[in-house]
């Protein structure tokens, strides 16, 4: 089992979804205890990760490697370094959590609901493990078709515009990687990743490839000014549409980043590391603002996710900085690891924020602020999951929302303190969009009768809040274990952004 | 002399022309409840052909008839899929076809003798015979367009269809003309050897101009494509299939023995050609299909933005670019019956159910169906792990190895645009409510439901899976 | 003297008229049917003038070839004419638009 | 003997585990058990930390200094969770275990009859648990730990009436005052680790002297000496926390927390965690004249200017508030002057008297039922002995009168300040200086308007009026009519007075026992570092030769004339002669309009930065991602393409001799195409 554990995890739940579309037609039920089942099995494999994988070892483990097409030298080639295990983790994790927040909230064909959610999860999974380009790419876009299908059945008013714009955005973005990527598997005759990192190329054609991984992946993870599919695509999306894309898809773009950027071209990465910078902080401070003038609070949180993604950008790039102009690799290494911890804690916090919101939605059946206040008077429990998601959503320490804004902003102070100055700004805005809302939302007395009947969460809601909540505290607590899971792979990785290519 | 031996190597030919003249007589006796056994009848003529296709296949390419006639790898795979695409479409359209009180010999024979004319046109190894194949195939078309009598639309369709192919057939003519007149030869082989020394290479060229569009006009590129919209509009949904499929197949094996086998050297000459009609017709096809409102249409102006994708591979011209787009050919044409079978499926008497809003809601009312088209839409534009995905792969990397970056680069574009409308029918198939007057048919046959299942899920089926036929597309064009 | 080179501007002529007649004709589907005719001619003139010039049969069969098939060509062309004219009682070729777009 | 990790662990968490069995159950073990279970960790924890404080300072225990465990350890960087327990410390852990414990019982009286009992119990242990973490750490990220969770406890207290909008704004604005500080705290810590490699206080106090010299580079030619940006980066989050000014807005507007919050966060401990922090980072400020002049000079602003605005106030508990920013001014002098010993000692003995005069102030509140306006109060003396004089007292210390607590404290500030020459000192002089005259003006003035004069409320005796209407009263307080009380006040219940006399006997004697070794004998140690050049202290101690002396020789001080001399005047004008009042706010009518809008420094906050931020976010939104990217690139070229694909559609005429043409318009252009290729 152990030689086959990654694709165990990605055809576990996408093959699962097969009997969860036959159960379920006539029998909700069923479709709903399988999916289940399928989810937590998958959770329960991918702790076998934790064991199998030797976190002291750099580079890919538990690989599997089989050849695909001969013609095209394609590999069906599976690897995990500590970055992917982590993101794996959070995968399965989340996984179970929207099976679960979905388990009432839909009625409406709820077994091609829970198929569509595993579908979408195992091919999540294949992304994070795939050490082939052609393979990643087939499961990056492959990842497109379940959630446009979710958001498109399943979504609020205006769903059938924003899944096209995700769908099509998304897909422009990735084409000119695909271009690339060609173009580069016909330099190298081979589409493997670790190939194609030891390629030696020329500063044009860097310069080139690197455009394309950044329009490919600046769109999924969004960064400004490309970021605009977002707020539309989780507004619409129903819950679960939102904790997946929020906890897990908008990692995928950060991810690849180190997957493709950084290692193939990495002088035109540094080269134009300025540019990723500059958008990263644009997305702190502008989408700060933006966040802050939102009616809807689906729309704030998405913009709010933007803001916080800017610190795994800037804690990537920032990294060229500090180890070809200062050869600080520590300092590096402090803000990767920070990028990578905020990614994961921004899979927690988002993911939770949306859970919560899409408690309030599913006993109002509105998102807009202005129809919520003094909610704490009726809903104690919520209020403090509310509370605390908030808090870790400005990044109070003991929170896994400080860990890795806080990597990021010393290190970036090692880089260039203007840097850390307008990164810290997400300080002070990121509180202020924030606890405004929950001000808006959560303080106050009872201002309409609606809110007066809303009834407190109950036991499901609370497994599904307690469990981010948990993971949240845990990992602000003591984020040691999930630093040293990733600590060889991030160090590989600042080694590989020292070596030039030209 | 010829001997027994051209003979064989021309079996399948032989027997398809002498089942279709059977079947032809057979008709005449047959009472219309006994039309069903034709239909079987015809289905499993086209199954020995296909086995005789396989049967006896050579290593490499022998000729018969002093050249005449060319069987090799090429040749065969693009028979048997236009075989097989042939038998899907007999499948699909029997509901159809008997609904519309078409189910009737005609038809059968009709298209038995264009798939004859498919079978030459690829496997011909002489101006001559490409042209004798190529009316073969066109002729039966045009009957087979009109086959609805009382039909003014596919009369209409007909007529323009007919108009244009004689004009398309006429220049095509004019340009093998040139050709013989400058090389003195009708053997592509010969044709060949005769261009590299030919005292008139401006003659040559200008000859070759007129053949590329005899060529471009039966795939359908533009802006040799404006017979496509109506022709599909118009025709019988199970004869736009064949055109859409089994006719695709003979159009590149048409473009690869004219250009390729018979104007090899003067390769510089047509790619600059190929890859202008490839732009025109990947901005026309994807850019105007984006506006209607017909299936039918919608899927016509696909194909003429897929034909220019198809076009993309052949300018690589080598064997890497000659089966990318082989590749892309067929993987076309399995896309295409799968979507025109889906049609074809929910059709009823009285209802075409070729209109974007009759697919509204079709998840409610027939899940699988709308699972089967979402399949075949999606691999026609190419979103991974679908079929169609790979197929782009191929002739976009083709492209790009032929140095022509910029046209890899114009392809991704409009198949950003392409997307769209794409994604436009799956919503309409999934995010909006069924309306009154639009209830498909949901009784379909047993065999239909069957086949169509596995015509689509081979789509994805050959997404996750396609290094074996990519490699026998690779064998055709080796030496 | 008459040279090559004449037959081929008569053909090139002949197929210029043809194909003049197919675009600029807007009454009658007949006319079509004629010029196409007449471009095949135009096709069988150079046929015949290269292979007698090149001394080579090959030309002169394709000649034939090209007329049977102009045959049952037009057979088929006037059959569609005929539907036509029964669907929409007129052969106007300005007339028959109803699809476009 | 030495210190175990287990105690120390004890101390810190047994406030946490009190919090969450009140917060979690508080609806199982109901209010008593809330209150037990809060109260017993908090004597667990106070008890305990005595002990320590014995053992550092008497049992001759070695400074503890350790880490728990790693929080995470990236290349050279490592960040960890541990105790630093030196006396600075371990005096810090007394001080607000004691209060915060007497809050703790003062509490069972003042919230009596209020749904949030449990809930409130929970975060005041919480905020215990928190500003421990703060003082007991040994590093800067449990430092900013502590920093920010004790922030997040004050949101939730001063928002703990959530129904009152007022209460919901103040701790809004609280939170975001102190971001904007602990934005500059983060960047500091973040400065120390690029320069110093660490963030453990030990390493980094241990090679601050590397920083001599090094300078941060912010444009090519704009060079800071690193040491300054470090001590004013810190400096800045101290401003925030300690609600120096211009950070001090958010101070006077948490008063809509219940008082007990007041005494214990906004008096005693957490405002005091700037003063804390920058005695704590000693070795770093003596290394920076200029850092420490900004601190004085901010300090003196806030001392003098500040008090100034306490004169005007009518709100009983706004007054205290006040003055709070003033003593915390007093504190921030003396660190400017690197008299850290004396701000530390003046933090302590403030932390005894201004608890106890919140505590006062609140009990007064009770007893006129959450009637805060001191125009409706006087001669109260008579209903609230014990809450009369004890709060007579915490006046006294802090008006600094010879001989109590604050009279050692901050008379020693006042001539530390005197000795120092560093730039600004002078200002600050005459800042402190004018400040004690006018603390005890509005402290006189405070305690004469609340306990003497004659009553300015009616009783008005209606039996409806139960007990059960104050919770009503207290949510929207203001409402029932002005100066009306429906029973006459009383004094309060002994677990309300007996917090009080319990802070008053330190507040008188804390200072005459420990100020000689405080101040001057080192007592700190090594946990406070004074470079020989700014050792003002040691200056001020040659002329202190004992308490008596001390307290005698306070009586011919000009600090004790401006205090004498306040007294005359507040005491003429508010026991004899109150139309004087009124007269003399005639007289000075601009400068009490400009006092009473406390400089119109929160018009000016709220007008740009609340006002502007939602301006500027709605000019972003609508401006930049609605109508540019959205509008103009994505749906612009979306519809382009439609308008496009309808008029190409138009080719497609459907006219036969049109598709031919188009059959020959491309022979012609392939051939054109040709013709121009090929020549």
């Amino acid at each position: 089992m152990f030689n086959h554990l990654l694709s165990l995890l990605i055809w576990l739940p996408i093959v699962g979804a097969v009997p969860v579309l036959l159960a379920g037609s006539g029998r909700p039920n069923a479709a709903r205890w399988i999916s289940l089942l399928m989810a937590i099995l998958t959770f329960a494999i991918s702790l076998f990760l934790i064991p199998q994988y030797h976190p002291e070892v750099a580079g890919m483990q538990l690989v599997e490697s089989h050849l695909w097409i001969e013609a095209l030298n394609v590999h069906y080639s599976l690897g995990v370094d500590g970055i992917s295990v982590a993101l794996i983790l959070l995968t399965t994790f989340v996984g179970i959590l929207v099976i679960v927040g979905a388990w009432e909230v839909i009625q409406d064909k709820p077994h091609q609901y829970m198929a569509a959610m595993l579908v979408l999860e195992g091919l999540m999974i294949g992304v994070f493990c795939a050490t082939d380009a052609l393979l990643f790419y087939a499961f990056f876009e492959a990842m497109l078709i379940p959630m446009f299908i979710l958001i498109g059945i399943w979504g609020g008013p205006r769903r059938v515009y924003a899944t096209l714009k995700f769908f099509i955005y998304t897909f422009f973005g990735s084409i000119f990687m695909l271009i690339g990527l060609i173009y580069l598997y016909l330099k190298a005759g081979s589409w493997d990743l670790h190939t194609l990192a030891t390629l030696p190329l020329s500063l044009t054609e860097q310069s080139w490839l690197f455009f394309a991984f950044l329009v490919a992946f600046a769109v999924k993870v969004p960064m400004v000014p490309v970021h605009t599919w977002l707020p539309d695509a989780h507004v619409e999306a129903p819950t679960g549409g939102s904790v997946v894309l929020a906890a897990v898809m908008l990692k995928i773009g950060g991810y690849g980043f180190l997957r493709f950027s950084l290692p193939i071209v990495p002088d035109a990465s540094h080269q134009f590391a300025w540019v990723v910078i500059l958008l990263s902080l644009i997305a702190v401070v502008y989408i700060g603002y933006v966040a802050l003038v939102q009616e809807d609070m689906k729309k704030l949180v998405a913009y709010s996710s933007v803001a916080h993604m800017g610190f795994v950008t800037l804690g990537v790039f920032i990294a060229f900085m500090l180890v070809r102009e200062q050869g600080n690799t520590d300092a590096a290494r402090l803000g990767m690891q920070g990028a990578m911890v905020q990614m994961i804690s921004h899979g927690f916090v988002s993911g939770a924020m949306f859970s919560c919101i899409g408690v309030l939605y599913d006993r109002l059946h509105t998102r807009l602020i202005k129809d919520y206040g003094g909610v704490i008077n009726v809903m104690p429990w919520f209020g403090f999951f509310y509370v605390l998601f908030a808090m870790a959503n400005c990044g109070l320490p003991g929170t896994s929302g400080f860990v890795g804004e806080f990597m990021v902003i010393l290190s970036s102070f090692s880089a260039n303190p203007w840097i850390a100055f307008f990164a810290a700004f997400t300080l002070i805005i990121g509180a202020a969009y924030t606890l405004y809302l929950v001000k808006r939302v959560l303080w106050g007395d009872v201002t309409n009768p609606h809110v007066a009947e809303m009834k407190d969460i109950n036991g499901r809601e609370w497994f599904v809040l307690g469990a981010f909540a948990a993971a949240v505290l845990v990992l602000g607590v003591w984020p040691a274990p999930l630093t040293h899971l990733m600590d060889s792979s991030v160090n590989q990785l600042v080694q590989v952004l020292a070596n030039h290519k030209v | 002399m010829p001997n027994i031996n051209d003979i064989l190597i021309m079996l399948p030919e032989f027997f398809l022309v002498a089942a279709a003249c059977i079947l032809l007589l057979a008709d005449a006796f047959m009472r219309p409840d006994e039309r069903v056994y034709l239909h079987w009848l015809s289905i499993g003529v086209l199954i020995v052909t296909g086995y005789l296709v396989l049967r006896y296949q050579p290593e490499g390419a022998v000729t018969a008839f002093n050249g005449m006639f060319i069987r090799d790898g090429l040749s065969a795979i693009l028979k048997l899929f236009a075989i097989l695409s042939t038998i899907l479409v007999f499948i699909y359209g029997r509901p159809y076809m008997r609904d519309r009180k078409l189910f009737v010999g005609e038809f059968y024979t009709l298209m038995l003798f264009a798939v004859i004319g498919v079978m030459l046109l690829v496997s011909a190894g002489n101006l001559l015979m490409i042209y004798l194949g190529l009316e073969l195939l066109t002729l039966s078309s045009y009957a087979l367009v009109a086959l609805n009598r009382d039909s003014s639309l596919s009369s209409e369709a007909a007529i323009k269809y007919f108009v244009l192919g004689a004009l398309s057939s006429g220049m095509l003519l004019y340009g093998m003309s040139m050709v013989y007149g400058a090389t003195g030869t009708l053997g592509l082989a010969q044709l060949h050897e005769a261009i590299a020394h030919s005292a008139m290479p401006h003659l040559l060229v200008f000859g070759l101009v007129f053949m590329v569009i005899g060529v471009a006009f039966k795939l359908g590129v533009a802006p040799f494509h404006m017979w496509i919209p109506d022709v599909y509009e118009g025709a019988p949904t199970a004869v736009t299939a064949f055109i859409g499929s089994a006719s695709k197949l003979a159009a590149f094996g048409m473009a690869f023995r004219l250009l390729a086998t018979g104007m090899g050297d003067f390769a510089h000459h047509w790619q600059m050609m190929l890859s202008a009609l490839a732009v025109v017709s990947l901005a026309i096809g994807n850019v105007v299909a984006i506006v209607q409102s017909n299936l039918k249409r919608l899927l016509a102006y696909s194909t003429i933005s897929h034909m220019g994708y198809l076009l993309l591979g052949l300018v690589n011209a080598g064997p890497e670019g000659y089966s990318a787009a082989m590749f892309y050919a067929v993987s076309y044409a399995l896309m295409s019956t799968a979507a025109f079978g889906v049609i074809l499926a929910l059709s009823r008497a009285g209802f075409e159910c070729d209109n974007i809003d009759d697919f509204k809601g079709l998840n409610q009312r027939a899940p699988w169906m709308a699972f089967l088209m979402m399949l075949a839409l999606f691999s026609l534009a190419g979103v991974p792990p679908m079929f169609g995905f790979f197929a782009k792969l191929l002739v976009l990397q083709a492209a790009i190895h032929a140095g022509m970056l910029w046209l890899a680069i114009v392809g991704a574009v409009f198949a950003i645009i392409g997307l769209y409308y794409y994604l436009r029918v799956v919503k309409v198939m999934y995010f909006d409510k069924p309306e009154a007057g639009t209830e498909v048919r949901l009784q379909a046959d047993f065999t239909l439901r069957l086949v169509l299942s596995l015509n689509a899920l081979v789509l994805l089926g050959l997404g996750l899976y396609w290094g074996p036929l990519l490699n026998w597309c690779k064998q055709a064009f080796v030496g | 003297m008459i040279t090559l080179s004449h037959y081929i501007v008569l053909g090139a002529i002949l197929f210029c008229i043809s194909v003049a007649g197919l675009f600029i004709n807007r009454k009658n589907v007949i006319v079509l049917l004629m010029a196409i005719e007449l471009m095949l001619l135009a096709v069988n003139i150079n046929f015949v003038a290269f292979s007698r010039f090149s001394h080579d049969v090959a030309g002169q069969v394709f000649v034939f070839f090209i007329l049977t098939v102009a045959a049952a060509e037009s057979a088929i062309g006037l059959a569609i004419l005929v539907l036509l004219f029964r669907n929409r009682s007129t052969v106007n070729v300005a007339e028959i638009d109803s699809m476009k777009g | 003997m030495e210190l175990s990790s287990s105690i120390l662990l004890t101390i810190a968490l047994a406030p946490l585990v009190g919090c969450l069995l009140a917060g979690f159950f508080g609806k199982q073990i109901g209010r008593a058990g809330a209150h037990s279970v809060t109260i017993l960790g908090l004597l667990i924890s106070c008890g305990l930390s005595f002990y320590v404080l014995y053992q550092i300072t008497a049992g001759g225990a070695p400074v503890y200094n350790h880490n728990l465990y790693t929080w995470f350890e990236i290349g050279k960087y490592t960040a960890s969770v541990g105790f630093l327990i030196d006396r600075l410390t371990a005096m810090m852990m007394a001080v607000v275990t004691f209060v915060s414990l007497l809050v703790h019982v003062y509490t069972i009286g003042y919230m009596a009859d209020d749904d949030g009992y449990q809930r409130f119990f929970s975060y005041i242990s919480l905020f215990t648990f928190s500003m421990l973490m703060l003082v007991m750490s040994n590093n800067f990220l449990q430092l900013f730990f502590g920093w920010e969770a004790v922030g997040l406890v004050s949101y939730l207290l001063i928002g703990f009436w959530f129904k009152r909008p007022t209460a919901i704004f103040a701790n809004l604005k609280a939170f975001l005052v102190n971001r904007v500080g602990d934005f500059g705290f983060l960047l500091g810590i973040a400065a120390i680790l690029y320069f110093l490699g660490t963030l453990d206080y030990a390493t980094a106090f241990s090679s601050a002297p590397t920083l001599i010299g090094k300078t941060l580079t912010l444009t090519q030619n704009v060079h800071w000496d690193a040491a300054t940006v470090i001590c004013i980066l810190l400096f800045v989050g101290a401003m925030g926390k300690s609600a120096q000014v211009p950070l001090h807005v958010w101070l006077p507007d948490s008063m809509e927390g219940p008082t007990p919050i007041s005494a214990l966060i906004h008096a005693a401990t957490m405002v005091t965690a700037g003063i804390f922090m920058v005695a704590r980072m000693s070795p770093l400020y003596e290394l920076s004249e200029t850092a420490l002049s900004v601190v004085l000079v901010i300090g003196a602003t806030g001392a003098l200017f500040t008090g100034l605005i306490g004169i005007v106030q009518n709100d009983i508990k706004r007054v205290v508030a006040y003055s709070t920013l003033s003593q915390l001014g007093y504190m921030t002098v003396a660190l400017g002057v690197s008299a850290y010993a004396g701000a530390v000692f003046h933090l302590m003995t403030h932390a005894f008297f201004k608890a106890l005069l919140f505590l006062g102030a609140g009990s007064v509140i009770i007893a006129m039922h959450h009637e805060q306006d001191m125009r409706y109060m006087g001669g109260l003396r008579k209903y609230m002995p014990i809450t009369w004089i004890t709060m007579w007292i915490g006046s006294l210390a802090l008006v600094a009168f010879p001989g109590t607590a604050g009279f050692f404290s901050k008379d020693t500030i006042i001539e530390a300040v005197g000795e120092s020459h560093r730039w600004g000192a002078h200002y600050a002089y005459f800042c402190v200086m004018a400040g004690v005259f006018v603390t005890a003006t509005y402290t006189f003035r405070q305690m004469y308007l609340t306990f003497h004069g004659k009553e300015r409320f009616t009783v008005v005796h209606d039996d409806h009026h139960g007990h059960g209407h104050h919770v009503d009263h207290r949510d929207d307080h203001g409402h029932h009519e002005a100066g009306i009380m429906h029973e006459t006040p009383k004094e309060s219940p002994w677990v309300v007075t007996l917090p009080l006399i319990l802070l008053a006997i330190p507040s008188l004697l804390v200072g005459f026992f420990t100020a000689k070794p405080m101040l001057f004998g080192g007592w700190f140690g090594g946990a406070i570092k004074v470079s020989e050049a700014n050792d003002v202290l040691g200056e001020v101690g040659h002329e202190f030769h004992d308490a008596i002396h001390q307290t005698l020789s306070g009586f011919a001080t000009l600090p004790f004339v401006l205090v004498a001399l306040a007294f005359l005047i507040t005491t003429y004008i508010y026991l004899f002669n109150p139309s004087v009042a009124d007269r003399v706010r005639r007289v000075f009518q601009p400068l009490y309009h400009v006092l009473q809008h406390k400089y119109w420094f929160d018009a000016v906050y709220y007008i740009v930065f609340a006002r502007g931020g939602i301006a500027l976010g709605r000019m972003f939104w609508k401006g930049g991602d609605a109508a540019v990217i959205d509008g103009v690139l994505i749906d612009g070229s979306a519809s382009l393409v439609q308008r496009i694909a309808s008029s190409v559609r138009r080719l497609q005429s459907g006219y036969l001799y049109h598709y031919a043409f188009a059959m020959i318009l491309g022979l012609i252009l392939l051939m054109g195409g040709y013709w121009l290729v090929g020549h």
